[in-house]
């Protein structure tokens, strides 16, 4: 087999919203060196609220992602709101009515998620921002998939693809968002966003990977 | 952490309770929670005033409510801008049928979501038109103006596009007076203790005792130095003139003081301030046509203060001395 | 000692310098360098208000200064009072031929100056009366009731003694209302830091972290007792029963809050707080006419909050909504 | 020879200017302990700005604290312009137009001395003021002279008696001023008041007997 069903993927949607949890503390931590110390704090609660939702009004992975995306842009704000708000948006829309999700849908999600975030912020590779876990993650799947590796291999390069491209904002200077007024000084930390992408990309391939095998 | 809270992750919920209810008089809450009112908006025929931001700046943003000033205000989390849906229900709350003016600060959430809020509004039939503050000298040189934080010099603002709305102008003509009154205006921050979020109980980053960050932001946004904690007179002849010299301030010009704390800092220590920068502006010859001194834009428990700038013409004059009645700035006629 | 100061000797002299710098449309100096007056005082045939004691409470006391408020101020040294000349010359800045009202706190300083400025005063023919506010609940028992000090309460004091005076009252109608009104008003503080005398250059005394102290005075004078922090909600619920108690307050009264912060504390702190009293006070069915929130009367760097509640009757009422324009407390008529 | 001339008195106020000046910390930090911690502040502020004046307009002792006096009154507040202003004001006004400062002035300036201040204070013995430390001084004083004993000694044991009313204010309770509101938790340390008088007291007691001998 090699997909999973929109319904058992309610799964990645809980599994996503518990790690954001557990990391409220550490990706607040990492935000406070070089931006406002809240990243952890925004997602968590966010996230929170959402599966608060979830738990009286449930539903498939698509009306997961619906109901995250719905909350994050109404009650979260900052930067984080209309980001993840419009990622999760299309990681709904492009499996909405899929009974089964398979390579081409999971494609079209991740593809989908990154034109929407383009609309909204001008963030390019290597401005120290969670484009720098996406963009290599999106790449990795896309050829991974090309070269016919299957879904899980290429979900695993996905997520190897997204921790890498976290781990070089390390090296970058911040060019958007609050650390970006900081210049050379925002070199040498990890990002905020691009570590809290990876964490959900991470997730997403890991639960995804469970519910195929 | 020496805090008067309940729930920290509850601050901003509990901070705007307390507030509508303190100031019944004035402001009146909405059918979304994080969008506050003056208590007579929408006023009919009069271009409405929106702005929003993140909380812990208190008397910031709500506090500038009120009667020909703000007309609504989309309250956010501790510092993290107010999600596009509050955005959206705030201009909705401001229209008078005039159009909506909305002026708020140069930070990247506040962009988005003002900028997904208009886009909601579509099919709302509401103009709306937007000026971003960008006062903040030190966040970015001048070759990058565009790129600069927006800070105190948001209620100089607010009080134009306030005063100009409350005189009968159009959505233009607010627009371009209080574009005008960011673009006359210039400001910078001295922290000299960090800031506390209540969620997270510790301080984000560090001043040692005995220094103090020039530049800093209103968010602990760190600065362009950090340098020995030097005298009031030091402190304000190197924030002031990095303030004269940007747009730049010239002998004869009439000009608006505004001093404000961080946060923690002591009145007593805001006026010895303000004391020693107006003794630099008389010596330069520029006129002080206003001052304020006071807490008027905080950053939670910070220790520090901000000084801001409005080089003044005939419209601004007359705009700063318009009667208004806000919680946190009220004047009568002169 | 993180401040934003120079000589630590001239505190006083410079921020009074800045203060009367800043406020020139509201207030004037006077021959005596340490006695401030509303710009239009003496205003003919009203009774003058004057008050003062120690530095250190901004905006108490000249920030309340102005129209249908305080005429003149003595302004003391740093937590302390201010000679008897300088209460002699604020009572003469304010005589405007119908008598004067000295309207100021129970501190055994501030008596013998005042009681001095007053023998000083023999022979200039000016008819002095005064109220001493003794507004702070936990100072010392209800039985000795005239040992209290006086905090927070005196703004309300001046408020209602202003307005009398304004509304043409004499000298005794003046000084019964505002005795009135501080025998109507009960206050508390909680201290959650100690502050710092800038002269000294470290704390007075230490509140651990952790730890608050009930009942603490303006000048860090000990409060009843030292426990561990609570959450806002308990502090409010402690403290309003001490003030609601002791009047007593009752189901149905009329009254005004005022909490104001003690210098360090962020108003989103005193929001959360208000928000409690509120509850506290809705519960128990008395009617908030006219709430206050903000810093109103500091001590220097301080953390913490006081609460002032005041009964109301129709006259008080009257005053406590009347027009005013001082620095601190600006009201239109309702 | 049993006294000393009212002009070579002045070294007496240079000598009191001082002992305050080099205790400024010293006494704010026993106020700080029950206080507000500004007593030392206080005085010697307005000790130095009468340094000041005298520099320009010197004169013999009475002049030195008639000066001191209105500098005090004029300048200082607090409870302490007010108490010591009486104070230095009796000492002022009862060595006036002497030349000769002999037993019978110095009994009648500190007798004077205690009548002006019972006028504004209603302290008594045993309230932790600087009356604990007067009180005791001008009864040994008056004792001292009654009993024959001549002026140097009868000012040793002024002093001696100032000290050592100074040292019982440890085991009072404060019954007035800032401290009073402490209750028994006043008890146990100096007060300031008394601290800074019994320097007052000795210094004027030192400096006479060195310009007797
Ligand atoms: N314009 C932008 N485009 C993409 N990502 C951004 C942008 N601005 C900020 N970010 C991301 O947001 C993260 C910070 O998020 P968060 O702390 O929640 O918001 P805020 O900066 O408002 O406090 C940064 O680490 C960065 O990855
Ligand atoms: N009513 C009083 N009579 C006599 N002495 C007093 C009285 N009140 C206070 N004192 C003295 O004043 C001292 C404190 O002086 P100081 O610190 O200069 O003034 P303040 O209390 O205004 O800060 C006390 O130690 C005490 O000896
Ligand atoms: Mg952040
Ligand atoms: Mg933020
Ligand atoms: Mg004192
Ligand atoms: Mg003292």
């Amino acid at each position: 087999m090699s997909g999973f069903s929109n319904d058992s993927g309610k799964k990645i949607v809980d599994n996503i919203i518990q790690v954001i949890q557990e990391n409220r503390q550490y990706l607040s931590d990492i935000d406070g060196k070089i931006g406002d110390g809240d990243h952890g704090i925004n997602m968590s609660k966010g996230f929170t609220l959402c599966q608060q939702e979830l738990e009286s009004n449930p539903g498939n992975m698509s009306h997961g992602f619906g109901v995250l995306s719905k909350i994050l842009m109404t009650k979260i704000g900052g930067s984080m709101g209309p980001l993840y708000g419009m990622f999760f948006k299309a990681l709904s829309k492009e499996s909405e009515g899929e009974p089964e999700i398979n390579e081409a849908v999971v494609r079209g999600m991740f593809n989908g998620a990154v034109n929407k975030l383009s609309v909204i912020s001008p963030a390019k590779k290597g401005d120290k921002t969670l484009m720098d876990a996406l963009l290599p993650a999106l790449d990795a799947l896309n050829n991974s998939l090309d070269g016919g590796d299957g879904l899980t291999i290429a979900l695993k390069n996905m997520k190897k693809a997204a921790e890498s491209g976290r781990d070089k904002t390390i090296g970058m200077q911040a060019k958007l968002g609050r650390s970006a007024r900081l210049g050379e000084r925002s070199i040498g930390v990890l990002d905020a966003g691009a570590t809290s992408c990876a964490l959900i990309l991470g997730t997403f391939a890991d639960t995804a990977t469970d519910l195929i095998n | 952490m020496q805090k008067i809270i309940n729930d920290p992750d509850l601050v901003v919920e509990e901070m705007v309770e307390g507030f509508v209810k303190a100031h019944s008089d004035l402001i009146s809450p909405t059918d979304n929670e994080r969008v506050l009112k003056y208590k007579h908006a929408p006023v009919k025929g009069k271009v409405g005033i929106v702005t929003g931001g993140g909380s812990g700046h208190k008397p910031a943003f709500s506090g500038y409510l009120g009667k020909n000033m703000v007309d609504a205000v989309a309250v956010g989390e501790i510092f993290s801008s107010p999600p596009a849906m509050m955005f959206y229900d705030a201009i909705k709350a401001a229209d008078g049928g005039k159009g909506v003016a909305v002026l708020y600060g140069n930070y990247a959430g506040d962009n988005m979501n003002v900028k997904m809020a208009i886009e909601m509004l579509e099919d709302d039939g509401i103009e709306v038109k937007t000026v971003v503050a960008n006062d903040d000298v030190p966040s970015a040189p001048k070759s990058e103006i565009e790129k600069r934080r927006g800070v105190a010099g948001e209620i100089l603002m607010w009080k134009v596009g306030g005063a100009k709305a409350a005189m009968g102008a159009s959505l233009d003509e607010v627009i371009a007076a209080a574009q005008k009154s960011i673009d006359n205006t210039r400001s910078i921050g001295v922290g000299l203790s960090p800031c506390t979020l209540p969620q997270v109980g510790h301080p984000n980053f560090e001043i040692e005792p005995g220094k103090m960050e020039m530049g800093i932001g209103h968010h602990g946004e760190p600065g362009t130095e950090v340098v020995d904690l030097a005298p009031a007179s030091i402190i304000a002849e190197k924030m002031t003139q990095m303030v004269l010299d940007d747009l730049p301030f010239e002998t004869g010009d009439d000009v608006v003081v505004l001093v404000s704390g961080l946060g923690a800092t002591p009145y007593l220590e805001q006026y010895i301030y303000f004391n020693e920068v107006e003794k630099i502006l008389s010596a330069k010859g520029l006129n002080i046509h206003k001052s304020y001194v006071g807490d008027y834009f905080t950053s939670l428990d910070m220790q520090g203060v901000t000084l801001t700038l409005l080089k003044l013409d005939d419209e601004l004059k007359n705009c700063i001395d318009y009667e208004c009645n806000s919680i946190a700035l009220k004047q009568f006629s002169p």
